[in-house]
């Protein structure tokens, strides 16, 4: 057991929100401080763990930082911990997003801190769950825990509609995750019913189920993680959800909770069942370039901002998409490269839409205008986030699409050319939205607007210093997902 | 010498008239007494059984039987004494003994 | 052999059809008979007979006992609670009122009596009917059971009672003691609440 | 110590610097990241931060091309970026003798623009964003000149789009740079794409994005014909979309909503010529494939020409200069379709000087007089001297005037076309150079010489102040100047320094040389004779015919109109290319956006919905069929029971006896039952 990082980054957050409940209601300053705090810790044990990642041989899997304990032995179901170059980007960027979450809910949350704080703080501890499960019953615990918060913070602090979002989004996942129960136990059992440990089933799972079995179990665990992701004609959740909630939580789900798909399709779809995953390979491909266009022209015709900025979502989801479905090593690791570009991106993004709205208390476009001559600074951080949303080279994004489209041409040109078809596409709604919000004359509604606080600005500034560092030396990062990419290709025997 | 047979008739004949004189009568004193008879009666068909054992077995045999009998007699006594016990809490209540105006249990 | 040894060997069968005959006909007065001191006389007169069939049968403990519990005791407590209580004047006064043919509300008028009657009769000969034919098609060896004068009985059973039977004369006592009990609460309750 | 002397002292440290040239565009990226962090501070000092680090580039730039001079060989430098897999990539700059020329053009003109926009926009609101910008895309042009990789060229395309963008919609408070700072970068998206495609196509190929080693391994055969030829065209697309050439050449026209300046560098010399330079960089793969290079030749004298067309008609001062620019960079395009690599690189060089200094002055003339309208103009010549003289030294370079620097590089492509063999290409770049000759002696006419037409502006007219003049001045030396290295009175120095293989290091010497003397071998002196008073007379011709129309008068404008009524219609409308796009492009993609829109609420969400309904319904339905139902059943169950013991209740009349005879009843019965079954 080498020194247990795993379970505490994992249960720290739970710590917190244990804390906060025990805190008296009105001491919200306290909460809010505890709040950090407690989000600021596992930051700091992310960082701990990159700097150790070197010396930390890989063990088991090529798992590092192991850590298991018996949980229900007689069913083979044990707590076991770890993480590789595919989670520890992820983990990392659940643990920055969700402590900007907490500073950004600082300002922005005004009435309940208490249960928000601590349903954050859980939200965090399902989060963080989800990417370093080993065991699927673990991982399903964490994968439905999410659920519960998510949907008391859209449901209560969310906007107009929250109640028919929050539970859109509940029922929406909540079917996706029970089928894929389906085929988690339709492995457990194809596989012997010896253990729930995701690795030794991705060993024995070719072997020993059937073909048809191995198609059926593909596509409920399909089924399961498309609803997360969002794959095309799952999505529509999505806007209402965004929308609806509040900005600190749309941050956190725009970022982190659709990695919780693209995650399940990276570390149990194509590992357990690569020769099914080569089977569904085009129709990966073809949902793919549908998200990517059709969520493009979507994002095109919308009028409010957070809309716009879920659509993109949906389209930069795609492109993870087209890199599974093409199965290259470049193209893979640009698939988890996108996952982490368009997490800090989109968080980015919405957090911004959200300081616009604490100001100017509408989201709609076409009631926007001249936002660089009243609040220059947001403006400007807006319009970052919009060049590198439609992949401005020498930014994050642009690297993640040029890895995947790079990996992509071997596979099928015809992929590469309506791919870059939506890259037009999303970059004309990027362009066209900056025009008409940023640019135009100054409203006089909006004349005396403040600009960012001190605090936001703190709470910007890593966003958007990493977006800058993994565009200029995608190095940093690569060096983590070179593994798990070429891991995946030799599974996939290369397609 | 006694036969089997007849004592045995004895007593169904004494548990017969103890019923019918139970069924007939209104007064609650008096069908305690004709329960009191169908109990004796029973004792009667035990002994006589006790004594067939006896006959047909050694005399040791019988003593189950009569043991038997003592606790019938035991519990007729505890019988009757709450039985007279509640009869004379319904006269002292309701001044009336007739049976069937003891209908508080009417359904 | 003379009359009188004859007659002697026939006295335990004339002995017992006399006992069963008093037997019967007292049984049958104790419902039948108009005032209710005199139906407790003849339940005495019951309990002596019956006692008198144990001797011939053999049972002699169980015949003194029989005295002693039915006709010392519950005979007397019958006797005892009419006295003491004003029952005996109301259970005349019914009596009298039935007797007189009015057939009061309560008792359905003498033309459900009448039927009743019928009904209690017809289920008392069916059951004893039935048992008799019963024991008649039991097979149960017919033969003397009448009992010469043996040692007597109270050993045996004194030693049965306190070694294989002593649980049941435990629960026995229990038994009797809660009758007390029972009854006195039942019956004493006036005089607490006079005493506070 | 001449100026001179101490340059070439300084010149000692080169093979230090060479190493290093990163150097070179870091001063101005510092810059841009100066002002913007410190923008309140900076306040006007904002211009001196910006033009202090592209002085210093300059300076490099200078130093750079000396020491590669006496170097002789190219130098590159950079290190490990990326591993991937099997995939190994490097990033870094190379310094070679294209690079070194293109660094020098565009730090001069750029240090020219930055000194010019300190009058120019003094007083803007946005004063630091403005120089903060201007010094991030003259870092990102130093950075593609010097890239020896594609994937750096690319960032750097980009960035320098981006800051066009941000340039172009500078005053976007006005309705024009917002819809224009919008198409360029949409319409130069288009192109980059393209581009994107090519050098997919060649990593996936060679498995490496250095220019060097992919030219080395086409040059080598690894390449099969097909891939050569369509990553050439895929690279040209990115061309077109960035050098304005035919079909993407929309945007240009309407960059010129951007301040003078910016138009000046960037939609002038420096960016535009990016196209130009991406060709000439990748002019290794274009040679082996004549598909290619006839594309390029192709559209490249096409543009020239239509554009040269609609030049003449354009009312608006920079709009002329910039459909003027759009034929021009045609023209280079031409000249390297058909082989001419140093003529196409020679007349960028001059262009960048004289196409600069044109737009400058008419930054200085709309200064004075307040509009673009040429014809609202006239008679300035009297009132801005400087701006004159400085602004007939371009003119006449531009079209062609010997000794001046447009007369030697222009020759150079007629050369190169005529020696080609492509006779219709050649008398298409002839008619193209009487068209340019004519429309600049046309805005002459309008806007220097003649009656004032505007009396109010024409009071109001001044001079620019010396910061303004300045750079006139100087650029007007170098557009007289310029021509002169790669002139033949200096033996084609500059073709020679181009040509000793520093350009093309994955080339062989010999592969190259041939094709570029096959352009002067195959005419040989004769050709060269007969082109050159082509090339003069049809400059001459184009100068009178201007001047007797606008000039002298002797032909009534309106008359020559109606004379050509539908071609005058026709040009005015810029062939109605941009309403084609308009409807062909965006307007159809702006409802396919709705409808997808509304498909998206109203199906799938109604979808949703609906199932969300249905289930409502099936719910509701079932709820009913289970009371009626389901229910009945229940309640008839209990209502029966509660029936039935109504009916038993009576069984309990509270008579005791009646129990007893139930009792003894129920034992008979069962005594009855136990004889028949059992005795």
């Amino acid at each position: 057991m080498s020194g247990s990082y795993l379970t505490l980054i994992t249960f720290i957050p739970l710590a917190g929100t244990v804390l906060i409940l025990l805190l008296p209601r009105q001491r919200v300053e306290l909460i809010k401080r505890a709040a950090a705090l407690f989000s600021l810790v596992p930051l700091l044990l992310a960082v701990a763990m990159w700097a150790e990642w070197g010396q930390r041989a890989a063990g088991a899997y090529g798992m590092r930082f192991l850590e298991r304990l018996e949980w229900i032995p007689s069913l083979g179901i044990s707590y076991l911990m770890g993480t590789d170059g595919l989670s520890f980007p992820l983990v990392f960027l659940t643990a920055l997003l969700s402590f900007v979450a907490v500073m950004a809910s600082w300002g922005m949350i005004k009435h309940r801190e208490k249960d928000f704080f601590a349903l954050l703080l859980l939200l965090e501890t399902g989060m963080m769950g989800v990417f370093l499960a080993l065991d699927y019953i673990v991982f399903y615990v964490f994968w439905e825990l999410v659920l519960v918060p998510m949907y008391f913070l859209i449901g209560i602090w969310g906007g107009p509609r929250r109640e028919y979002a929050a539970i859109k989004f509940f029922i929406y996942t909540l079917v996706g995750s029970v089928i894929m129960l389906i085929g988690i136990l339709a492995l457990y059992f194809g596989t012997g019913a010896v253990s729930f440990n995701m690795m030794e089933i991705a060993s024995k799972a070719g072997g020993m189920l059937t073909w048809r079995a191995q198609l059926w179990v593909f596509l409920a665990l399909f089924l399961g993680f498309a609803v997360k992701v969002p794959v095309f004609p799952f999505h529509t959740w999505l806007p209402d959800a965004h929308v609806e909630a509040p900005t600190p939580i749309s941050v956190v789900l725009a970022a982190i909770l659709l990695k919780m798909g693209t995650y399940g399709f990276f570390r149990i779809s194509y590992p357990t069942l690569p020769d099914a995953a080569r089977a569904f390979a085009v129709m990966f491909a073809a949902l793919g370039l549908i998200n990517i266009i059709y969520g493009a022209l979507t994002a095109m015709a919308q009028k409010d901002l957070k809309k716009l900025v879920a659509y993109s979502s949906i389209s930069h989801m795609g492109f993870v998409l087209l890199g599974l479905a093409a199965g290259t090593h470049l193209a893979l690791a640009g698939a988890m490269y996108m996952n982490i570009s368009h997490g800090l991106i989109s968080g980015l993004l919405f957090l911004m839409v959200g300081a616009i709205y604490d100001r100017t208390h509408t989201r709609e476009i076409p009631k926007l205008s001249g936002l660089y001559v009243t609040v220059p600074v947001i403006a400007t951080v807006l319009a970052f986030g919009a060049f590198a949303n439609l992949g401005l080279p020498g930014l994050a994004g642009f690297i993640a699409e040029f890895f995947v489209l790079a990996g992509v041409f071997p596979a099928s040109v015809t992929w590469v050319a309506l791919a870059v078809l939506g890259m037009l596409v999303v970059a004309g709604f990027n362009l066209w939205m900056m025009q008409r919000t940023l640019m135009g004359e100054k409203r006089a509604e909006y004349a005396e607007l403040p600009d960012a606080t001190p605090l936001e600005l703190f709470t910007y500034a890593p966003v958007v210093a990493l977006i800058v560092i993994l565009g200029v030396a995608p190095g940093l990062l690569m060096r983590f997902l070179d593994g798990p990419a070429a891991d995946i290709v030799l599974r996939l025997g290369g397609m | 010498m006694i036969d089997l047979h007849h004592a045995i008739v004895l007593g169904v004949l004494l548990f017969a008239v103890g019923l019918y004189g139970a069924l007939r009568t209104t007064n609650a004193v008096r069908i305690l007494m004709c329960i009191e008879l169908m109990l004796n009666a029973v004792n009667l068909n035990f002994v006589s059984f006790a004594r067939l054992a006896a006959v047909s077995g050694t005399a040791q045999a019988a003593v189950p039987g009569q043991v038997f009998a003592i606790f019938v007699m035991t519990v007729a006594a505890a019988e009757v004494a709450v039985g007279l016990a509640i009869i004379l809490q319904i006269v002292r209540q309701r001044g009336v003994v007739h049976i069937d105006r003891i209908n508080l249990l009417k359904g | 052999m003379s009359f009188l040894d004859g007659l002697a060997a026939l006295a335990p069968t004339i002995g017992f059809f006399v006992l069963a005959v008093i037997i019967l006909v007292s049984a049958w007065m104790v419902s039948h008979a108009r005032r209710i001191t005199h139906a407790a006389f003849f339940m005495v007169l019951v309990f002596t007979g019956v006692a008198g069939v144990f001797v011939l049968l053999g049972a002699d403990f169980l015949a003194g006992g029989q005295v002693l519990v039915y006709v010392g005791a519950i005979a007397v407590m019958f006797l005892f609670a009419i006295m003491v209580s004003d029952l005996k004047e109301i259970s005349d006064a019914e009596t009298r009122a039935r007797g007189a043919g009015t057939g009061s509300a309560a008792a359905g008028g003498t033309g459900t009596r009448k039927v009743w009657f019928v009904l209690a009769g017809l289920v008392t000969v069916g059951f004893a009917g039935l048992v008799l034919a019963a024991l008649a098609r039991s097979g149960l060896p017919a033969g003397a059971v009448g009992a010469a004068a043996g040692p007597g009985t109270t050993a045996p059973i004194a030693r049965e009672l306190f070694t294989t039977f002593l649980v049941p004369f435990e629960l026995a006592s229990v038994v009797l003691l809660v009758a007390m009990v029972g009854a006195i609460v039942l019956v004493a309750r006036e005089r607490e609440e006079e005493v506070e | 110590m001449t100026l001179l002397e101490k340059t070439m002292a300084a010149a000692a440290l080169p093979p230090a610097l060479l190493e290093n040239i990163w150097l070179v565009p870091a001063l101005p990226l510092a810059s841009w990241v100066v002002i913007t962090f410190f923008n309140r501070r900076l306040g006007e000092r904002a211009a001196h931060v910006g033009t202090a680090a592209v002085l210093g580039s300059l300076v490099l730039a200078v130093a750079a091309f000396v020491g590669l001079l006496r170097i002789g060989h190219p130098v590159s430098s950079g290190g490990h970026w990326l591993t991937l897999g099997p995939v190994e990539l490097r990033m870094g700059f190379t310094v070679d003798s294209l690079g070194a020329v293109m660094l020098l053009v565009v730090s001069i003109v750029s240090a020219a623009v930055h000194v010019y926009s300190v009058g120019y926009m003094h007083g803007d609101r946005r004063y630091q964003r403005y120089f903060g910008t201007l010094s991030l895309f003259t870092s990102a042009m130093l950075a593609l000149v010097l890239a020896d990789n594609f994937l750096l060229l690319l960032i750097s395309w980009e960035v320098m789009g981006l800051c066009s963008y941000l340039l172009i919609g500078h005053w976007f408070e006005q309705a024009w740079p917002r819809m224009a700072s919008m198409k360029a970068f949409m319409t130069t998206r288009v192109g980059d794409v393209a581009m994107m495609i090519g050098i997919w196509l060649l990593f996936t190929q060679t498995g490496t994005f250095n220019i060097a080693d992919i030219t080395r391994s086409a040059a080598e055969g690894h390449l099969g014909p097909a891939v050569i030829t369509i990553a050439a065209v895929l690279l040209f697309a990115g061309a077109v979309g960035k050098s304005a050439q035919f079909p993407l050449h929309v945007w240009l026209p309407d960059a010129m909503a951007g301040p003078t300046p910016v138009s000046a560098l960037i939609h002038a010399a420096t960016m535009v010529a990016a196209g130009v330079y991406l060709v000439a960089r990748s002019y290794g793969i274009f040679m082996h494939s004549a598909e290619a290079m006839l594309t390029v030749a192709v559209i490249g004298g096409f543009t020239a020409l239509f554009a040269a067309t609609i030049a003449t008609v354009m009312t608006d001062f920079k709009k002329v200069l910039a459909y003027s620019t759009v034929s021009q960079l045609g023209y280079m395009m031409l000249g390297l379709g058909v082989g001419g690599f140093v003529a196409g690189v020679f007349h960028l060089v001059t262009h960048a000087f004289f196409k600069a200094l044109l737009f400058l002055t008419s930054g200085s003339v709309s200064h004075a007089v307040g509009t673009f309208e040429i014809h609202e103009m006239g008679g300035l010549a009297r009132k801005m001297k400087v701006t004159f003289w400085t602004f007939l030294a371009g003119a006449a370079a531009l079209a062609g005037i010997p000794p001046l620097a447009g007369f030697w590089s222009k020759d150079e492509i007629l050369l190169a076309v005529f020696g080609s063999g492509y006779h219709v290409l050649f008398w298409m770049a002839v008619a193209t150079a009487f068209l340019t000759a004519y429309y600049m002696t046309r805005l002459t006419c309008l806007v220097f010489l003649g009656r004032p037409r505007d009396r109010h502006r024409y009071e109001h007219a001044h001079e620019s102040p010396l910061s303004m003049t300045g750079p006139l001045v100087v650029l007007g030396a170098l557009a007289v100047v310029a021509g002169l290295p790669g002139s033949a009175w200096m033996g084609h120095w500059l073709g020679h320094f181009l040509d000793f293989g520093h350009t093309l290091p994955g080339l062989s010497a010999a592969g190259h040389d041939a094709a570029a003397h096959a352009a002067h071998g195959a005419a040989g002196h004769g050709a060269a004779a007969l082109v050159m008073p082509i090339a003069i007379g049809s400059a001459v011709l184009g100068i009178l015919v201007g001047y007797a129309v606008y000039g002298l008068r002797l032909v009534r404008r309106e008359s020559l109109i109606r004379a050509f009524r539908p071609i005058y219609t026709l040009f005015k409308n810029k062939y109605y290319v941009d309403e084609l796009y308009q409807v062909v492009f965006v307007r159809p993609s702006v409802r396919l956006a709705e409808m997808c829109g509304i498909f998206d609420n109203r199906v799938i969400d109604g979808l949703v919905n609906g199932v969300g309904a249905v289930t409502v319904e099936t719910s509701a339905a079932a709820g009913e069929f289970d009371n009626i139902v389901i229910d009945g059943a229940v309640n008839g169950l209990a209502d029966g029971t509660v029936a039935a013991g109504r009916q038993l209740r009576r069984a309990h009349t509270g008579q005791v006896q009646s129990y007893m005879v139930a009792l003894y009843a129920g034992a008979a019965v069962s005594l009855l039952a136990l004889l028949w079954f059992l005795l």
